[in-house]
């Protein structure tokens, strides 16, 4: 997986041609530059995309100065995953049995969080159409570091069914670090029990720095996503 | 429903009417006496019910055939009425104040086939695909593996095969008909 | 009584001991619940990790100064609220600040830390935020009417305004508590407990499903974590209060931990099998059942 | 009631002036992302104060072109990848589009495949209620119903995994037939699961449908005016919540349910509290439907005809729609073919694709923003099935 990744960064993303878009799709009216009357009665000029939204990147966080800390740390994060309740695809249906008496995460500290800025694990269930990518980015990008990326299913791997359809993405990883992926179509709740459990021994390791990872490569991983997603509508990093 | 066709026959100038099961018919009609059609047939013979609408590219022939699916729930039958539509910036006449669910399949028409329905609330706006800047993609034309390949990258090392080929090489390595 | 500097480790003492009681009470009360779903529920030492984990993590967003505010008056008002009441009835070390007013200042921190929140929250910016905030402020106000209504009738009732005072009245046997003496009050009281707990039926301020998660939705790593700590004080302040002036006080720790344990108990047993209110209807509620519940306490009197 | 003077006019063309610069207005998004929200869609809400203006529904995040993918997929291929269209009841994706292709390619189904058909088509009904109870409760606070009924999901989930082999997509009803023979000693298995639902069922009634709270939420909101049913396109139980005794099963049985016996679930509050009943007792009406089933399905024979060699198979030029009743609603598979090995065109109709589109944008107005989700779970959407 990661020297696979090192590999595909030496290619840049757009060495294929773009295709010729046929249509320009028109920004939306309410993003666009226009002049405003405040309360007060002037006039002001606004750019929503500049002015409204922090224009710093993402940075790389260094662990905790010792040791011993950023290991503490560290399995308090193995053992307590706050999964986003962002159910991006069919692999949603098998997280209720997950929180259900059969299969009972939450003995294993994976609970379920409906905000994304107090989650720090993000499943992606199954395929990403190129709207649903766009969401699951900014969902994404206002998680705090450490977070983690989970792929669910084949069609984040490699397309599983979906390898010619024309608004589903392949291989997750070129838009977002993942740090696990689950294979089947779908997978089981006993297969992602297991891949939860794989993931805290990553993460106890040390090696969950996926976050770092996206801040160190934003500009490959930015480039890949607006070749994707034809109308980027949104600051590049939004928090 | 042959005297539900006898009757509609007596009243609008029908051409074809098949019979594809005891309760499902389809009729060709005009474009013209669409509405008129539909409207005797939603209020005096009970197909209350507009099932679907939809459309498919006879690319061959330059058109688009739309299909508007009728349900009469009291006697339990279906009629389809088709209508031909000339296949360049195809426009048809919108339907949406006879059922007011219309308009969703008029806007997906719109973006699917690039059909226009002038008058359709909301038609224009982006209803499925978001940012689509290609061809309208249930189009026959519109080659959605092509587009997938120069669109999104593949992982390496993932490798498809035509069944029939592959079966026929691996069956029949003599080439031998399997037809 | 009189201050002394003494007091100052004793009620950090008392706090370190509320503090952890209160981290597994939170949790075994979650289990209790997932019980009730045909669960094991988390891990008994789960809210440890959790806080671990939130103070752990690595950036944070600020919204504004009132922003890092919120959760901190949110904690201050349950910090003080335990501090200002006497823990442990008789005991030097366990009673903490307490002096003679101490009942109306118990009435106004119990408010506070929701004054703070909704200052805090508001600044997040987020509408599910200001929703939360209008939902908690209108539901909390009215769960608190009912519950004035009681403590009055309780000073009332034993002309006096110091919790020590009252809980030294409840000695001697439970007959003597104010329970079975002035039940009218305690029953407005519970009612109004059910509605200050954020439980099912009245936690539509957080309300999952509806505006998630509420007030602290735009609140993360080391804010919540501190919201956390004030999620597992806040109660059992709450509790101490409800113990001191309705149910005897507590002579002792193992005593304490009981009480507090069924007093929560009693919440989350009324909760875990019922939908929420809506915002309205609870309001409604409340002034429908509690408040005449309440003044019937005082007129008894 | 809020002060409807302070709510925007509808113009000459009903549509409202709503002005976001005054400060009257708040736009809320529910969903995507949002705990709320049935699937993953999205409800653009503009509130006034606590109540909803405007409602608009948003879909497309599922969008995997099956339309067009089945298009040049062979006929064979198609099978497996339909059921993926709808997540929590694949198995009707499947029936349909078998029973489509057989009609046209003049297939005929073996006696004892139908009777195994209708079994798991059932199966699935009982599989979706059970979610949507879960569901529902879960929309107005109350997870509890949806731990029970989610537990009981997973023990028909095994009589699934064990007649085909899969939890979710069984892949089992294909062109010709089914795969599989019943395994040895399921009807016992079965008649175990069963109880263990019915059991559940009566919790839940205990808890849910007699409780107070519930009844409050629940009882008035989401009113379907039983006139405008047939202009919207409603189906299924939202159609017979609102007592029109509207069922596939019944007005024109496929498969086997001319030899059962059973009569359309109806009730005439037409809320949500009566569509929730109507899905309950309708649970119950399969449960015995199962029973029936098992008991009356012949012991012995074929459950798959003889294709041609699929890889060759061409069926003549042909359209036809065919219909099921699944737990939302019509499920309708519109396939045109052009003598070509490959399908012309198919078109996936939904019950969800009326009712989450133009019936929930049109409830959706004046409704307090808490019962936004109980009213959209009520109408039981399933995005899949919307976008395809």
């Amino acid at each position: 997986m990661k020297d696979e990744f090192e590999k595909r960064l030496e290619n840049q993303p757009d060495e294929r041609p773009k295709r010729q878009a046929l249509r320009d799709i028109p920004i939306r009216e309410e993003l666009s530059p226009r002049t405003v009357r405040t309360p007060d009665g002037q006039e002001i000029k606004i750019d929503p995309l500049q002015d409204y939204f922090c224009q710093a990147g993402p940075t790389v966080q260094t662990p905790a100065y010792t040791k011993i800390i950023e290991d503490l740390f560290n399995w308090a994060r193995a053992e307590s995953l706050w999964i986003l309740g962002f159910g991006t695809g069919c692999g949603a249906i098998e997280m209720r049995p997950l929180m259900t008496p059969r299969f009972d995460a939450y003995r294993y500290g994976i609970q379920w969080r409906p905000t994304p800025r107090q989650a720090n694990l993000l499943v992606i269930s199954g395929y990403l159409s190129v709207k649903t990518l766009k969401r699951a980015i900014r969902a994404y990008e206002q998680m705090q570091n450490p977070k983690y990326v989970v792929g669910l299913g084949s069609c984040t791997i490699n397309g599983g069914m979906y390898w010619d359809s024309y608004n589903t993405i392949k291989c997750l990883d070129e838009y977002m670090p993942v740090d696990l992926y689950i294979t089947g179509c779908m997978p089981r709740p006993e297969a992602l029990l297991q891949g939860f459990d794989d993931l805290k021994k990553l993460i106890r390791a040390g090696k969950g720095e996926g976050a770092n990872k996206y801040a160190e490569n934003f500009e490959w991983y930015k480039a890949n996503q607006k070749r994707v997603i034809k109308d980027w509508d949104m600051p590049d990093y939004n928090w | 429903m042959q005297s539900l066709y006898d009757n509609l026959k007596s009243l609008f100038a029908l051409d074809g009417f098949e019979g594809q099961r005891p309760d499902l018919a389809f009729v060709n009609v005009s474009r013209e006496q669409l509405r008129p059609l539909l409207l005797h047939l939603r209020d005096q013979e009970g197909f209350t019910h507009l099932v679907l609408l939809t459309a498919v590219d006879w690319i061959e022939d330059e058109q688009f055939q739309l299909t508007y699916l009728l349900h009469d729930r009291v006697n339990a039958r279906d009629v389809g009425v088709r209508l031909m539509l000339p296949r360049e910036n195809a426009s048809m006449d919108s339907v949406h104040d006879l059922w007011p669910t219309a308009a969703t399949y008029q806007r997906e028409l719109r973006e699917m086939f690039g059909i226009d329905f002038p008058g359709s609330p909301r038609v224009d706006e982006d209803f499925i695909l978001e940012g689509w800047t290609d061809l309208p993609p249930y189009r026959r034309d519109f080659d959605t593996l092509e587009y997938a390949q120069d669109t999104y990258k593949d992982r390496p090392g993932r490798e498809t095969r035509d069944p029939a080929l592959h079966m026929k090489e691996k069956l029949y390595p003599d080439g031998g008909d399997n037809g | 009584m009189a201050f002394e500097w003494i007091m100052i480790p004793y009620s950090m003492l008392t706090l370190f001991i509320v503090i952890n009681y209160g981290l597994l009470l939170t949790a075994l009360m979650q289990k209790i619940g997932a019980r009730v779903g045909r669960r094991h529920g988390i891990p008994i030492w789960q809210n440890y990790l959790d806080l671990i984990k939130n103070f752990g993590l690595r950036t944070s967003i600020t919204h504004g100064t009132m922003f890092y505010l919120g959760p901190v008056f949110r904690l201050t008002g349950g910090i003080g609220l335990l501090l200002f009441v006497p823990t442990i009835y008789g005991s030097e070390m366990f009673s903490n600040l307490s002096f003679a007013g101490d009942l109306i200042l118990a009435l106004y921190f119990v408010f506070f830390g929701t004054l703070g929140m909704a200052l805090g929250a508001a600044e997040s910016g987020h509408p599910h935020s200001a929703i939360g905030i209008s939902r908690g402020l209108s539901q909390v106000t009215s769960a608190e009417l009912p519950f004035a209504l009681a403590v009055f009738a309780v000073a009332l009732q034993y002309q006096t305004l110091s919790v020590t005072e009252i809980v030294a009245a409840q000695q001697g046997g439970i007959e003597n508590w104010t329970l079975f003496t002035n039940p009218f009050a305690v029953a407005a009281a519970m009612l109004s407990f059910l509605g200050s707990m954020m439980r099912p039926p009245f936690d539509v301020v957080l309300a999952p499903q509806e505006i998630p998660i509420g007030p602290p939705t735009e609140y993360h790593s080391s804010y919540l974590a501190l919201m956390q700590t004030n999620r597992v004080i806040f109660p059992i302040a709450k509790i101490v209060v409800y113990m001191n002036l309705f149910f005897g006080g507590a002579a002792s720790w193992p005593v304490f931990f009981l009480k507090v344990f069924l007093i929560y108990l009693f919440s989350v047993f009324v909760g875990v099998v019922f939908p929420r209110f809506r915002v309205e209807q609870s309001v409604r509620w409340f002034l429908v059942w509690a408040v005449p519940l309440g003044v019937i306490a005082i007129v008894m009197v | 009631m809020a002060d409807r003077s302070q709510y925007p006019s509808p113009g000459p063309d009903g549509t409202l002036d709503i002005d976001l610069s005054s400060g009257k207005y708040l736009k809320l998004w529910q969903g995507p992302n949002h705990p709320g929200i049935t699937g993953n869609m999205a409800v653009e809400l503009t509130v006034c104060g606590d109540e909803v203006v405007e409602g608009k529904t948003h879909v497309g995040y599922l969008h995997r072109g099956f339309e067009k993918l089945m298009e040049r997929r062979t006929f064979i291929q198609c099978f497996p990848i339909v059921c993926r269209i709808c997540v929590p009841e694949p198995d009707f994706n499947e029936y349909c589009y078998a029973a489509a292709v057989e009609e046209l390619a003049g297939l005929e189904v073996p006696e004892k495949a139908k009777w195994i058909r209708a079994l798991i088509l059932e199966m699935g009904r009982i599989n979706s209620y059970l979610m949507y109870l879960g569901g529902q409760a879960g929309a107005f606070g109350q997870g509890v119903i949806g731990q029970w009924t989610t537990y009981a999901r997973d023990l028909m989930l095994d009589r699934f995994e064990e007649l085909t082999g899969a939890r979710i997509y069984h892949m089992f009803i294909l062109p010709g037939g089914v795969r599989d023979d019943l395994p040895e000693g399921f009807q016992e298995r079965m008649e175990d699961t069963l109880q263990e639902i019915e059991s559940t069922l009566s919790d839940v009634y205990d808890t849910m449908f007699r409780n107070a709270v519930f009844k409050k939420r629940a009882v008035g909101l989401g009113y379907v005016d039983p006139a405008v049913i047939d202009r919207y396109g409603v189906t299924g139980p939202v159609a017979r919540g609102a007592g029109i005794a509207k069922d596939v099963r019944k007005d024109q049985p496929y498969l086997v349910y001319d030899q059962l016996d059973f009569e359309p679930v109806t009730a005439n509050e037409s809320d949500v509290y009566a569509r929730a009943d109507v899905r309950r007792r309708d649970l119950l009406m399969s449960v015995d439907l199962i029973r029936q089933i098992l008991a009356r399905m012949p012991r012995k024979g074929e459950v798959m005809a003889t294709l041609p060699n699929v890889l060759h198979w061409k069926i003549p030029r042909g359209e036809t729609y065919v219909r099921g009743e699944c737990s939302r609603g019509e499920y309708g598979y519109y396939l045109v073919t052009d003598g070509s090995g490959y399908p012309r065109r198919v078109n996936v109709r939904g019950p969800s694709y009326t009712h989450a589109m133009a019936l929930l944008e049109k409830l959706i107005v004046n409704v307090n923003i808490s019962d936004v989700a109980g009213l959209m779970v009520s109408l039981h959407t399933y995005p899949p099935e919307i976008e395809r």
